[in-house]
């Protein structure tokens, strides 16, 4: 159960040999993750934690069978030409780790992917995860508990945060899926809620979104117009952001008149959807949803 | 990143975008002589990056040159919200019909570069939403198709131009695209457009952001990176940190920027007031969270200090002597409260002990405790 | 009964205020098409045989409702534009009967509307024409006799002499569609096919193709593949081309080794599917198939 | 538009493509010059617009300027397949240590531009397709995204080269897309491409292709246009008509591109040969059907002329007046059989009736009449 990967997801790893490429290729391996191939121009012939390496991804498959998703932790520059050669190669999704990706590229490679039916998670994300059977990102994987609650968010560390609450409370995660802290990214709450939906391993979802944009807002509005819905409790960082200044990430940032914390609180609510105020607090709101 | 309405003009000017004239001044002199060259009556535009100039004195009319000397010292010895003026753009006044609003920025849902085409200009945006809501006409561009023509043709009837404007106007947005594309603008806006006593049309003000990750290709733009940051703010970005500074007395650092806005945004709603954001970013060493705690340790409005470490690629152990080093090279200027959990946690644990430096678990006690030591400080 | 277009499709003209645009915009009306408005920049406020002019679809949308296809006549350098406008105005059927569109422009507008699953038919096509309910196109309308068989072709001309033929011998279309004569088009022998397969109200198909390409070819393999099939009849123009000249059409060269008449015969007949020698020819031997 | 293959180089070159040291000779002279300053043993190459030029002898070596200008004498006074040598290309011999095939051109049922790649070059790529269809690599670019490196690295596996000249594959590669993106090419190929004996990759050999519908934006290659046309051709498309020239005796003009080859494909199913193509397009007036039946009157090979009109948009009584107005200026030079039926057709054979022209219904019969025409004249 949960969405997007599973145990049977066949993985490459864009970037293998990089620091952060094989230092995460580890943790996935470790995690359970079926990592079948990794690449790095030039490499071809490398191993890396046991996984054969490849100039391509065409000759991955080729010499390895099918692959169904990548992660990508190639550099900035790089990052575009690795997710076009996922994209054209039939891979259906990928991560992309990579921060700092300039906006228009992003842009453009998002669009592509999504024309050709293919999910982009990220950029500048901690990827995704589904409890026990896949991890396709950087985030540690002990912090989340086997269980039926869907996490999405745009942050990384405060999913952790967030994720380690829950289990204190007994709620383990379906799947987490980090959208990624850019201005743009390849899925978004509507997306990703959709999923849960159809999700019989989830019950509710607990949604983490932040300053900057209207992503929350427009969940807010798709969900009023719901017939069929799972519970959400909401926590939305950033209340203390002053306007103009980008927070972190590229994303976060009040920009004309859109994004502020108290636009998304109320729509949100507005919805009928419950807001934490603190991270500790959504267990309990959530308990009270589903008992 | 901002431009200055004076480089977004230039800028503007470069791509055939039609812009009053005249030019920056740094000095009354300067605008003395733009004032000149220009001749007639003239408008002084202090420069500076924050919004609603005009409501806040900042623009000024002059109607000789000498009348612009004037108007330029008092405007270049003022602040404006804060900052202080040290430019001014002289320009020929424009004999104005028509404020237009005109802008291409990035619609975060439709993932694509939008126009914003509207025939009420001069208001702020955000304005003009809330206002004249079903007034803003939303022209999107496929970024992997670029600007194509029948846009103009579609803005046109929105700003309700005449048809002999359409060549001007086709021009004008094909400009505005190729601006966004080769400058990796988020932003490229035209607010108000005018249209002309004598029936042209003239970017009266503009104002370009550029996107920060893409500054790198940028070398002419990258160099002027960070100039609006305030000195603190800039010390940090110096070091590589995430930094944004408020008006609070609670020092933070913590690791993520959504960790790091939910303990600003908890001290808030524990009663407290946070002094910064400042995200030591994924897997720092001992170094990093060191320069962090003595850069905060050193802020001279926060009080006491909450590190707020989630410990996944970043270890406890790490952060621990990053801390202990810290104090030893400025001493314990003020309270510390930490609150760490994760990888090596333990370890981290006993090297603080050690110290005699409290270490929490749970966030909302480290919080608490926080701004209880802001409220005894 | 028939394809792509019937006696309820709304259609706009794009260009209707030039000689060619005004000119078909009235034998199109007399045929019976549903034109509801026409496009021409800065015309506003003009009417063609009666149909209102706007500058934009938009514009003509907002004012007189949905539109299903347009038809483009605006010439070459403005073509492109031309069908982005509509594309993005959700149209679902493009005709572009301009001659002349540089390549690498059409190759750009072409995949953008496939990817938004748009349909293109053409550049530098006749149109289509689903008898006695709508034409959208520029072919003198009373060639073709109703009836059953499906009509798909890469000429002009040429097509309407075999309609005529197949009248000759009591054989009615029920569509016809030029696939239009450059390298590169928006609809291919196996889409129309397809689409024919699906419709009940035909028959069998003629296929006339050309020199150039190899979309006879294509075609044939693809028929091979087929489980259910409709008969097919082709005639391809063009065996006594010399190679490396271009006949007419920028798509009829024989080029790099590849679009010569015997290769296209050869493959057709491999596949089981009847080559005519003359247009006079297919109606007997259409005949002899469907008796 | 074909270019030739020192034009092909000269382009390749701007955009940094490496080919061999040289260029074009238009006499024997300037090639012993070229030959001395290239220095060493050199290839004079033909410079031809047909294939197989290699197997004509259009390819020679000369170890000194001496010899250079002697094999440039002899080329140069030669027909390569029926073509007069005009230029030949002079370059430094290059050692290959392997032969390559690359090429990027348009598939047209992807819709997309596509790299050929095969490391079995030098061979035709007929041949190569033919001999060894699985040894070629297909690369398929999308024009909405363009180029992106992937592609190099792909290439590279197919062409069995080290690793180590990955970025200039790249580059390469990256040429070619501009090279056909910047010049409207259909095709951009090299065949050979060579890896040297020194390690490096050389263009030996350069064949560009430009798109004619996109000759209009080309004003350096649009005047070029034409120059392979053999006189008549160039006469007929002077006067606006596509026109190709064909060995048979049967002139023919039609209206369609489709009905035209139909027109001449029918010719030799009933036992003639046409003359030619000629296509009067749609629509055409009185004025260019007379145009066209006088330039296929005085057609020297064609010994009857066939005219074959669907009238659609083109009304049949203009064609008669066009037959009959070329016969007046230039007389009845050969027999002249029409097949005209649709649009005004009645009027039409009236006027052909009353000059005692003879008209026909079906397409056949008059293909048959003007076979045997041809057989009796």
């Amino acid at each position: 159960m949960g969405i997007l990967v599973d145990s049977s997801t066949r993985v490459i790893v864009q970037g293998i040999t990089g620091r952060e490429g094989a230092f995460h290729t580890k943790l996935m391996l470790d995690y359970g993750t079926k990592i079948v191939a990794g690449t790095s121009p030039g490499k071809r012939g490398m191993y890396v934690h046991g996984v054969p390496v490849y100039n391509t991804i065409e000759e991955a498959i080729r010499e390895q069978g099918s692959i169904d998703a990548s992660i990508v932790f190639v550099p900035a520059r790089f990052a575009p030409d690795a997710v076009y050669e996922a994209v054209d190669s039939g891979l259906k999704t990928v991560v992309v780790i990579t921060e700092g990706i300039p906006l228009h590229d992003e842009l453009k490679f998002i669009n592509y992917a999504r024309k050709k039916g293919v999910v982009i998670v990220g950029p500048n994300t901690p990827g995704l995860l589904t409890v026990g059977e896949c991890k396709l990102g950087i985030m540690p994987g002990h912090v989340f508990k086997r269980g039926s609650i869907g996490l999405v968010s745009r942050s990384g560390t405060l999913t952790y945060e967030i994720a380690r609450e829950l289990g204190k409370q007994g709620f383990g995660v379906s799947t987490v899926v980090g959208l990624g802290g850019d201005p743009v990214t390849g899925l978004d709450f509507i997306d990703v809620y959709d999923m849960f939906l159809r999700d019989q391993g989830t019950e509710a979802v607990v949604l983490v979104g932040e300053i900057g944009g209207d992503a929350e807002e427009r969940f807010a509005l798709y969900y009023r117009g719901l017939s069929v819905r799972k519970p959400v409790v909401a926590y939305i960082a950033g209340r203390t952001a002053p306007p103009g200044k980008r927070m972190g990430h590229a994303g976060a940032i009040i920009s004309m008149g859109i994004g502020d914390y108290s636009s998304k609180r109320r729509t949100l609510e507005e919805s009928g959807i419950i807001v934490a105020d603190t991270p500790s607090q959504i267990p309990s709101l959530l308990g009270s949803l589903l008992r | 990143m901002k431009l200055y309405e004076y480089e977004a003009k230039n800028i503007a000017k470069q791509y055939g975008v039609p812009v009053p004239r005249g030019r920056v001044a740094f000095t009354p002199l300067e605008a003395r002589q733009v004032a000149s060259e220009v001749g007639g009556e003239v408008v002084v535009k202090a420069q500076v990056l924050v919004g609603g100039r005009g409501l806040a004195g900042g623009v000024k009319f002059a109607s000789s040159p000498e009348e612009a000397v004037e108007v330029a010292s008092r405007l270049l010895s003022s602040e404006i919200r804060g900052v202080k003026v040290s430019a001014v753009l002289v320009e020929e006044k424009i004999c104005i019909s028509r404020e237009l609003y005109l802008s291409l920025t990035i619609d975060r849902a439709a993932r694509k570069p939008v126009f914003l085409v509207s025939e009420m200009g001069g208001v702020e945006i955000e304005d003009l939403a809330r206002r004249y809501p079903g007034k803003i006409k939303r022209i999107y561009i496929d970024p992997e198709v670029g600007y194509t023509s029948y846009m103009a043709r579609i803005a046109l009837t929105a700003l309700n131009l005449p048809w002999s404007l359409i060549g001007d106007l086709d021009s004008l947005l094909k400009s505005m695209y190729r601006i966004m594309v080769e400058h990796d603008a988020e932003l490229v806006e035209f607010n108000p457009l005018v249209l002309t006593c004598d029936g042209r049309v003239v970017a009266v003000d503009a104002k370009i952001i550029v996107d920060d990750n893409s500054l790198q290709r940028h070398p002419e733009l990258q160099k002027l990176h960070g100039r609006e940051y305030l000195d603190f703010e800039r010390r940090a970005k110096e070091l590589g940190f995430s930094y944004v500074e408020l008006d609070g007395d609670i020092g933070v650092i913590s690791n993520g920027a959504g960790l790091t806005m939910a303990t600003m945004d908890s001290i808030l709603y524990y009663g407290g007031r946070p002094a910064n954001f400042l995200d030591i970013g994924g897997g720092a060493t001992r170094d990093r969270v060191k320069e962090a705690v003595k850069l905060m340790l050193q802020h001279p409005r926060s009080r006491v200090l909450l590190v707020n470490i989630f410990g996944g690629i970043t270890r406890c152990d790490e952060v621990a002597l990053g801390i202990v080093d810290a104090l030893g090279e400025v001493g314990g200027l003020k309270p510390i409260i930490v609150r760490m959990l994760g990888t090596n946690e333990e370890e981290g644990r006993r090297i603080l002990r050690e110290h005699n430096i409290d270490s929490y678990v749970e966030m909302d006690e480290a919080v608490k405790a926080a701004v209880e030591a802001s409220r005894r400080g």
